[in-house]
């Protein structure tokens, strides 16, 4: 068995570099690599592109790293929840491609998987079609999307094995599996790190063919943004 | 006119027995909670559940389990989870029956904006470009007219699209609507003391009222 | 929920007509759907069509429709344990399409999910890809597949619930899932079928929206085609 | 001359510590027998997993885990199970680091044919198109020579293609030889009790031969 297992977050992020391109796995702050980011912040990066369903909030996640300028670039589908985001995007000191969420998944996992271009009906009739190949399928009409890879993809995952299998909980799965496939090293942080052997292989979601490295994280926030309960 | 309450209401009534749906955020998700208890069907949400349950108790709530608004939820009997990828494979596959959604305008030929206002509000399209280029029954929720009185049921809509050709019908504060393959709203129904000639003089797209317009009965 | 069960077999095949195109999950005999198999063959059906990776054994699976002459034309990636197989193919009386093991799977599952085309650099210089698209990314070349579907998926799973949610065992999961994602209607034999909430939502597979009817099989033969044992 | 067992017990030497690995059917699955201890590698199986374990017991036998020669094996510590286009997008993706397979002819341009002879053998490709295709490093197993001692090193291979510009080394009964990326054979070493004369009468395609041609060793 191959052992991936790192140290610590700091550890894990050694080398990454400015300017590179970057994967955050997390569907607004659920399912969010809390340890990488933070270890991300005390490196002196800046002009990052960075890969994400949603660029955090204004004094979490990603939006630190926006708040700090580290990010040059940003790849998202949705980036309502931070105002630091939008402030930035129209004052022009930061690019954003806004990308259909169906198209940036797909995109991702072409992007693992080896397929350069697909196509997709989401954006036809939409200012997402600009400059892009249309074609007609069978009378309907659709775009052609490219995968998408990363220098780094940064994933969270509820239980791992030290040979880089990873499982998901609930739905802080999200984007994390198919970032796992397209980083060209990625790394997993998980909350109990286990030896390989103790997982049932019939219930991992991403086999540790796709970790390059994985550690046991600490001090999980998990935030919430929209606390909603019954009553009784 | 129909409050918010209303318009889910009214919006529940075209859920069918057996059908997997999936709400968008505002008025569609409390459309869950007017859905009759005789009919069987599952919800889905695009961040990777299908079978979304009812808000949690206080002592239940998980991190780990939100909707596609962030909102923390539970899980029905029988749900299933997975990723975002396998989530709009079933969207984009026609998997899922019916997708209802807000909207900022919506045109005759059935087009719809919601996910930008150029130079003003750039929240992004989230998974609502997949969602109407890929639905076969697609309902919208909104206000019949923008706060300064503006028709927001055009000829043309003037904010970015969203997708085209993909509305099917329309509930409003005002009336219910279809969209007409041929394009062109058709009047079906009318809010509670909502004349006729209001929702005529509110609607700037192209409308067509055929005889008798019931007004809708709220319990 | 949504309840989808079928009593059984013959009742799940009820009305699968000649001509149809079937898909088939199993590797080898490994997970196919030995039932519904069965409850085809006591139909009198000719014309049809059939996707599946390998097309069985001369007496067991795919075979026996192949023997019953069922069938006109199979898209499979290998076919090589089937001396009726390559008599009918030399011979001419059988279509077949031979597609890469990879592209077929990718196909299948574009086709459950409404992409109508990707590419692929599986068969490019090769006769596979003779008449279809070249294109060039990134100066390497790949050739368009396009999306498959079917009137009817048949797959087989180890434990399955009321509301069509399925678990496979092992390698018999092989074809199995993307099948049922593409199938107008998919049915589903199942070694267990469990009442709807029995099983964990983070292990299923294949989400029952992919199953229009399920059913517990029964007399499984799992017949193996090559017993290789270690000494102890 | 090697006879199959060398043939995989050469091979073997290829493989490096920390790689996922394809094995083939045939030879190239006796490899995984001579794999030195001491190397953490880890097998895929292309129909649905990674970490081939050693063939069962008979009281191990299970009808549902097979490997891709649907040979009954068991699974290793750490493995990981999934579908067929997950393990295809793995391929595809580059995410396999060596694979390893037959050959009925490789040409000096690295393009091999395995999967059919016109008007004769149909079986199909199975996944060897999408293995030679996405592979950085693929490795053949195969005869120097046909059964009526035709070459099988060509200029241009004569069979259907499976694969163009792939093969970067190959391991036959007579010999270790690179497929150099500008074009050609190189000859690495001999088989025990083979000359270099005998490789070069028995190669059609370009071959280098430089300085000293070392005798393989094994124990």
């Amino acid at each position: 068995m191959i052992t991936k297992t790192v140290k610590n977050a700091a550890e894990a992020v050694r080398d990454v570099v400015s300017d590179s391109v970057l994967m955050f796995g997390g569907f607004g702050l659920c399912g969010i690599p809390e340890n990488c980011i933070q270890a991300l912040l005390q490196k002196d990066l800046t002009g990052l592109t960075c890969i994400s369903n949603n660029a955090g909030v204004d004094d979490f996640g990603i939006g630190l790293m926006l708040k700090k300028r580290m990010v040059k670039k940003m790849i998202s589908s949705y980036v309502g929840e931070n105002a630091e985001f939008e402030r930035q995007l129209l004052s022009g000191e930061l690019e954003v491609d806004l990308i259909p969420q169906g198209t940036l998944a797909e995109r991702i996992r072409a992007g693992g998987a080896g397929i350069p271009a697909f196509f997709t009906p989401a954006g036809v009739g939409t200012e997402v079609a600009e400059g892009k190949e249309m074609r007609e399928f069978d009378g309907k009409m659709y775009l052609m999307e490219k995968g998408l890879r990363a220098d780094f993809a940064f994933v969270k995952a509820w239980k791992g094995d030290t040979a880089g299998n990873l499982i998901f909980k609930g739905t802080a799965r999200n984007f994390n599996p198919m970032m796992a496939t397209a980083g060209k090293i990625t790394i997993a942080e998980v909350e109990e790190l286990v030896p390989a052997g103790s997982l049932d292989p019939n219930h991992i979601h991403t086999p540790g063919i796709y970790v390059q490295r994985i550690f046991q994280g600490g001090d999980y926030e998990k935030r919430i943004e929209q606390r909603t309960v019954s009553k009784e | 006119m129909l409050d918010k309450t209303q318009i889910a209401k009214r919006i529940a009534r075209e859920v069918k027995n057996g059908q997997y749906i999936n709400l968008g955020i505002g008025i569609p998700t409390l459309v869950a909670n007017y859905i009759p208890e005789n009919l069987e069907v599952v919800l889905q949400s695009e961040n990777g559940l299908l079978g979304i349950g009812p808000f949690p108790t206080e002592d239940k709530i998980d991190p780990d389990l939100i909707n596609a608004g962030k909102q923390t939820i539970t899980m029905a009997k029988g749900s299933a989870l997975f990723n975002s990828a396998d989530s709009f494979a079933m969207i984009r596959g026609g998997h899922v029956h019916l997708t209802i959604l807000g909207a900022m305008e919506v045109s005759e030929k059935g087009d719809i904006s919601n996910w930008k206002i150029p130079g003003k509000m750039v929240k992004g399209m989230g998974g609502a470009m997949d969602l109407v280029a890929s639905a076969d029954n697609i309902i919208v929720a909104m206000q019949h007219c923008s706060k300064d009185g503006q028709s927001k049921l055009l000829k043309e809509c003037s904010l970015p699209i969203t997708g085209i050709n993909c509305v099917k019908k329309i509930v409003t504060d005002l009336a219910v609507l279809d969209v007409l393959p041929e394009g062109g709203f058709k009047l079906l129904e009318r809010a509670p003391g909502v004349s006729v000639e209001e929702i005529v003089s509110k609607t700037e797209g192209r409308l067509l009222v055929e005889g008798e317009i019931p007004e809708m009965v709220f319990d």
